[in-house]
């Protein structure tokens, strides 16, 4: 009896043979709606930060340089791939690639860096939570986001409530490289 | 000779070890998953062993918790030889959604030096794969960091020296 | 409403005076609030009325008026009723008289407040840490509102965790932190005879990630469901319902029926892959792995259609406040389908191939016996109180969601070990796929898949919420709050009564079964980190230092281990 | 010529070892349905062992000393054993119970290392592995003492080789029986593997050796794996009996090949035993083997 269930059971599992997936040389790409890296189309992002307000990893940090730069840097390092970020913004900028294949060993491999030129804001009122207060009256020099870029970490406070020690350790921002084409 | 050998033979049969540091054990699961029928990487030599001694990989998942901080580092000492460190998971890569909470001491990186990142919430069981793949070799990087600019700004607005300063007559208005 | 009469006119007979209130939102909830001084006698007399203790919760009102609440919460499952217990203590003086010594399962509730707000609790038969790391400084109460989420005292100094005192003439196994069994890191000290398990100690809280205190400071209501589905790996979008839930009756928010549908066939579609998950995991533990190979292989066609569905294999992100986030179209319905016939197919054979093994009965027979009375004195919920005869499932007693008009029946086995948690969770798999069919039959065909939140949540609202985990019934109770974020939010998973009561099933058993005995509640310790402790009988006093704790592993060069 | 033999015994079991086990990993990932490692795996493990840093943890000489000995009693057993046959110079010197006594050398030097470690686990491993051994040696002594009972002669070559000898008999076919049921525990495969179990005491014994130690340990473990399959094809089985050497000892291993094929498949259908419950069927095993003996001894 028990050498029959044994004999059965090898037949048994011998029925749907060897499935491995042949992975690393066949492709096997995500499904469509997949949320994979999300991806900051530079030209549609009016710089709202609705995203960096929504992020429950809160990897999107905003900062002000001045009048007219914003910079917004995804740090992908934390990013749990909700999908949040895509939902709340208003211009649907942000887009959920099908990207898994992610794995990588220095960690700026996963970020992202936009630069945004908020100078022709026209008060159009498209932008994130515009009924209580517009980006662009926030934006004032002292900037009404002022997370650390250097330190990854979304901080929610006005340049004015820094001491000016924080403030010289974000002096050294470099520009990225290319322009936006 | 034998050392030539062993280095050689090193990439084709990774024991690895999981440490599982404060993670919600989604990425414990797709771990082992990545032992089972359609994945199996033991196809690579890989296998999952349950002493520090016997491992050239620790699998490190999940943000090290302030408990877990000297338990992981404990670990990673009792390693022998030539050893990597995976960080699989947003939260090894880089503590996750809660990686400044009182008790949690931020990703991976805090307690040992990680050699390879495998971000995801959980990655896919070919995410992780494709991160064992790029350590030995068989595939390259895909990741790349992506800087844009919108506009390329007329005067350089970067010269954040004194000669700027005094130019650029907003910033006596706003200084005071 | 006889049930909430019945416990009403017995609260006040006996209490008439320290009763401040009692309000009833909802045929199914009942709200008490009592005075710190009847606070014992009262859990005691809902207890005799045939409750069950659910969860305590600790919360902050200093700011408003100076007091700590604290909440204790009962369900009546015969009468599909939830009592709730609210009191409170000045800040000065926080103590309240524990309910421990009546309620064994609420020992853990109070233990954490004392960690966490501070709170004194007398009587408590041991009232040492819980949730902190050993080198927290005492004094310092996270949960309290003037400390900051990101706090990161100093080390204090290198106290280590008192264990209990082994029974005499058993040795310290240290089943540490990074166990091949435990793919968690928790660590057991299993006191051994030879090979008889004589008590266990536990200290866990490796994974306490200051999730609440996150919740209730740095992220808003909507983000709240997607911080909670990565509470736990396995039963992620559980808790996302389950707090999405409680916003909703606190709040108010009426979800469509298409949501609620949407919502039961997650859940069940998760059931699904936890159960295939838990018999590969079984199976691996009693070094069985080619049932490992197999459930798994069965399992990942499940894990590829909720990639399909939801744009991620585990952490669905499908709820949100007011219903789901993604729709479930006709040809998703039809994949559904399809995968649901394939599954029984192979489920079956699976079934017929571990339940007739005799190997596997020689394995699990007997082993991590708990007799029904403990179940009950512990309060055990779920699969392993259902193999104990005990007929609890919260989709029946209190019905959420769709489960109202879904027709499905409770597997229920009274052999009470591990045989029988085995039985149990293979015959829900197939109700699982009962129900789905019917999910998918039943469901509107149109309507709004999410409802638009007002301008701002109402605060200070109150609310419980029951949702069956694939390993039992998770709890989650919620206060509203300002700033579009909740107050206060606890969440208990279903691990953690059944790990109570691990230390009383692991008793007179062999070592060798303590990996199956642990593994048969399924224990989702990332869920649960919290602490059990058994009382190891009597035994010589002997007090164990950090080292034991790494057991695992050891300097190099000489370090030796100290056994 | 029969000192050649010694050195193609080693050579043969040294490099056979991991390909018997490869092949034993493949059978197991095809019950799985995977893939499975390719089959010179083990050779690959091996190698990478021994570049590895070796942690001294335990720091006594028992610790350092424990694997070179079960290396070395395997190694002497093989080099005894007549090997296609043909008893080779060592061979003529030694009888079977030098076989016996060398085989529980080995174990006893497993225990040495686990009780030198100083670990919990390790400690649990050891007195398993002293249960196996005190119950599951003598079976193997007593197929070795059947031989010699019904050859007259305690020598090796006789002793290993009764039934080509003295035919096939009942004695012989309880002890066939007694020894299949026993091969499992032999060989520590998975329903009795309960020493070295994995998921519980994380590799019982060998939990603290490290690098070149723990690879002299998997070496030794593998050779025993064959010593075993291929006594149970020497004994029970009488095929490799031609004057070709070569040719006996190609058949001879294709005999041993059978036998592993068909210990992956028993192995990967079975859950672990405990001990308890391994211990009652250690008697039951001894207990026939006993019958066989005596069997033997009153001649049928």
């Amino acid at each position: 009896m028990w050498l029959a269930s044994k004999i059965k059971q090898v037949l048994m599992v011998m029925k749907p043979g060897v499935v491995t997936l042949k992975y690393p040389f066949e492709p096997r790409p995500a499904p469509e709606n997949f949320r994979g890296a999300p991806h900051w189309d530079h030209t549609k992002c009016i710089g709202c930060a609705g995203c960096a307000e929504h992020c429950p990893a809160r990897t999107i940090m905003v900062r002000d340089l001045c009048q007219e730069i914003r910079v917004l840097l995804y740090d992908g390092s934390r990013c749990t791939y909700c999908g949040r970020c895509a939902e709340v913004c208003p211009e649907k900028a942000i887009v959920m690639t099908p990207r898994f294949e992610q794995a990588t060993d220095d960690r700026n491999d996963i970020t992202e860096n936009l630069e945004l030129f908020m100078l022709t804001c026209q008060r159009c009122g498209r932008c994130y939570d515009m009924e209580t207060t517009s980006a662009i009256d926030k934006l004032g020099l002292t900037g009404y986001r002022y997370d650390s870029l250097e330190a990854r970490t979304v901080i929610r406070k006005a340049t004015d409530s820094f001491r000016p020690k924080e403030l010289e350790a974000t002096e050294r921002y470099e520009r990225p490289g290319k322009t936006g084409d | 000779m034998l050392a030539k050998i062993a280095k050689k033979c090193f990439p084709r049969s990774l024991w690895v070890y999981h440490c599982n540091s404060g993670a919600c054990n989604g990425c414990d699961i797709e771990i082992l998953n990545i032992l089972t029928p359609y994945y199996d990487v033991e196809r690579f030599g890989i296998k999952l062993v349950g002493s520090p001694r016997h491992a050239d990989v620790m699998l490190l998942s999940g943000a090290v918790t302030r408990p877990t901080l000297p338990l992981v580092k404990r670990a990673f000492a009792a390693m022998p030889g030539p050893k990597l460190v995976f960080g699989i998971g947003s939260c090894a890569v880089g503590g996750g959604c809660w990686f400044d909470t009182y008790n949690v001491t931020g990703g991976g990186a805090t307690a040992v030096p990680v050699n390879y990142y495998v971000p995801g919430c959980p990655p896919r069981p070919e995410a992780i794969i494709y991160g064992v793949a790029l350590a030995l070799g068989l595939v390259d990087k895909k990741a790349a960091p992506v800087e844009l600019k919108q506009v390329e700004f007329p005067i350089d607005v970067y010269e954040r020296n004194k000669a700027w300063e005094e130019r650029n007559v907003i910033y006596e208005v706003l200084n005071k | 409403m006889d049930a909430i009469a019945r416990i009403e006119t017995g609260l006040k007979g006996r209490f008439g005076a320290d009763i401040k209130g009692l309000s009833s939102p909802s045929p199914a909830r009942l709200f008490v609030d009592v005075d710190r001084r009847a606070l014992r006698a009262s859990s005691k007399m809902l207890i005799e009325l045939g409750g069950r203790y659910m969860v305590g919760i600790g919360y902050d009102e200093i700011a408003r008026n100076g007091t700590l609440g604290l909440i204790h919460t009962f369900a009546f499952d015969a009468d599909h009723v939830a009592v709730v217990l609210r009191t409170s203590a000045p800040a000065s003086d926080p103590t309240f008289d524990s309910i421990t010594p009546d309620i064994p399962n609420a020992g853990w509730s109070e233990r954490e407040y004392q960690d966490l707000l501070g709170m004194k609790f007398t009587g408590h038969p041991k009232p040492k840490r819980l949730i902190l790391a050993d080198d927290w400084p005492d004094g310092i109460y996270p949960l309290r509102k003037e400390v900051p989420y990101n706090l990161e005292p100093p080390a204090a100094e290198d106290v280590a965790y008192r264990l209990d005192e082994a029974p005499p003439g058993t040795t310290i196994v240290p089943v540490g932190p990074f166990h091949v069994s435990l793919h968690e890191p928790e660590h057991f000290a299993v006191y051994v005879d030879g090979e008889t398990i004589k008590g266990c100690d536990y200290r866990g809280f490796m994974t306490h990630r200051g999730i609440e205190k996150l919740c209730q400071t740095q992220v808003s209501y909507n983000e709240v469901p997607f911080v909670a589905e990565r509470i736990c790996g396995i039963c992620g979008s559980v808790h996302a319902v389950c707090y999405a839930q409680a916003v909703e009756t606190a709040a108010g928010i009426p979800i469509s029926r298409r949501a609620e549908y949407i919502r039961t066939i997650m859940l069940e579609i998760e059931r699904l892959h936890s159960h295939l998950l838990w018999l590969g995991i079984a199976g691996h533990l009693i070094g069985f792995d080619t049932v490992f190979m197999q459930a798994w292989r069965v399992r990942e066609k499940v894990m590829w259609l909720a990639e399909r569905i939801t744009g991620n294999r585990k952490t669905y992100g499908m709820v949100v406040i007011g219903g789901v986030r993604r729709d479930i179209t006709p040809e998703i319905r039809a994949e559904i389908e399809g995968l649901l016939a394939t599954l029984e197919k192979e489920v079956m054979v699976l079934k017929n191939a571990v339940i007739g093994d005799s190997a596997i009965h020689r394995r699990t027979k007997g082993v991590g016996f708990l007799s029904k009375e403990d179940t009950i004195r512990w309060s055990l919920v779920g699969p392993v109180a259902r193999a104990r005869g005990l007929r609890l499932d919260a989709r029946k007693d209190h019905p959420y969601a769709a489960y109202g008009d879904m027709t499905f029946d409770v597997p229920v086995v009274d052999s009470c070990d591990v045989w029988g948690t085995l039985v149990v969770r293979v015959l829900e798999i197939f109700e699982s796929i009962a129900i789905l069919r019917q999910a998918l039959a039943g469901m509107p065909a149109d309507g709004p898949i999410l409802t638009a939140i007002p301008e701002a949540l109402p605060p200070l609202r109150h609310a419980v919420s029951m949702v069956e985990a694939p390993r039992g019934e998770s709890v989650h109770y919620v206060i509203t709050g300002e700033e579009n974020r909740p107050e206060r939010w606890r969440v208990r998973a279903p691990t953690y009564p059944n790990l109570q009561a691990v230390p009383a099933m692991l008793l007179d058993n062999q070592f060798a079964d303590f990996p199956i005995i642990l593994g048969q509640i399924d224990p989702c310790f990332s869920c649960t980190d919290r602490v059990a402790v058994v009382d190891a009988g009597t035994g010589a006093k002997r007090v164990l230092g950090r080292a034991e704790l790494e057991g695992m592993s050891r300097k190099p060069e000489g370090g030796g281990s100290r056994s | 010529m029969s000192i050649v033999a010694i050195f193609v015994n080693v050579l043969l079991f040294l490099l056979l070892a991991p390909l018997f086990e490869g092949v034993m990993r493949r059978i197991t990932a095809r019950v799985q349905s995977r893939q499975g490692p390719p089959i010179v795996q083990p050779y690959y493990d091996l190698f990478k062992l021994l570049g590895k840093e070796r942690i001294n943890s335990a720091g006594n000489w028992a610790f350092k000393l424990a694997p070179l000995a079960a290396l070395a009693s395997i190694l002497a057993v093989v080099s005894l054993v007549p090997f296609g046959s043909r008893v080779n110079a060592l061979g003529g010197r030694v009888d079977a119970i030098t076989v016996v006594y060398l085989l529980t050398l080995g174990g006893v030097s497993v225990l040495l290392g686990a009780l030198a470690s100083r670990n919990t686990f390790a400690a649990i491993g050891a007195s398993r592995e002293m249960v196996t051994m005190v119950m599951v040696e003598p079976v193997l002594a007593m197929t070795l003492i059947l031989g010699a009972v019904r050859t007259h002669s305690l020598g090796l070559g006789p002793a290993v080789f009764s039934t080509a000898g003295a035919g096939f008999s009942l004695s012989t076919g309880v002890m066939l029986v007694a020894y299949l049921l026993a091969l499992q525990a032999f060989v520590a495969k998975q329903p009795f593997d309960i020493p070295e179990a994995e998921i519980e005491i994380l590799e019982g014994p060998f939990i603290e050796y490290s690098g070149p130690d723990y690879g002299m340990f998997r070496i030794y473990m593998m050779m025993k794996q064959m010593f075993y399959a291929w006594l149970f094809v020497a004994v029970f089985i009488p095929i490799g009996r031609t004057g070709l050497y070569p040719l006996n000892i190609l058949l001879q291993l294709l005999g041993t090949l059978v036998v592993f094929v068909v210990i992956a498949l028993v192995g990967s259908t079975n859950p672990r035993l405990r001990i308890d419950q391994a211990v009652k069927i250690y008697a039951v095993l001894i207990l026939i083997a006993l019958g066989a003996v005596g069997l033997a001894v009153a001649g049928v």
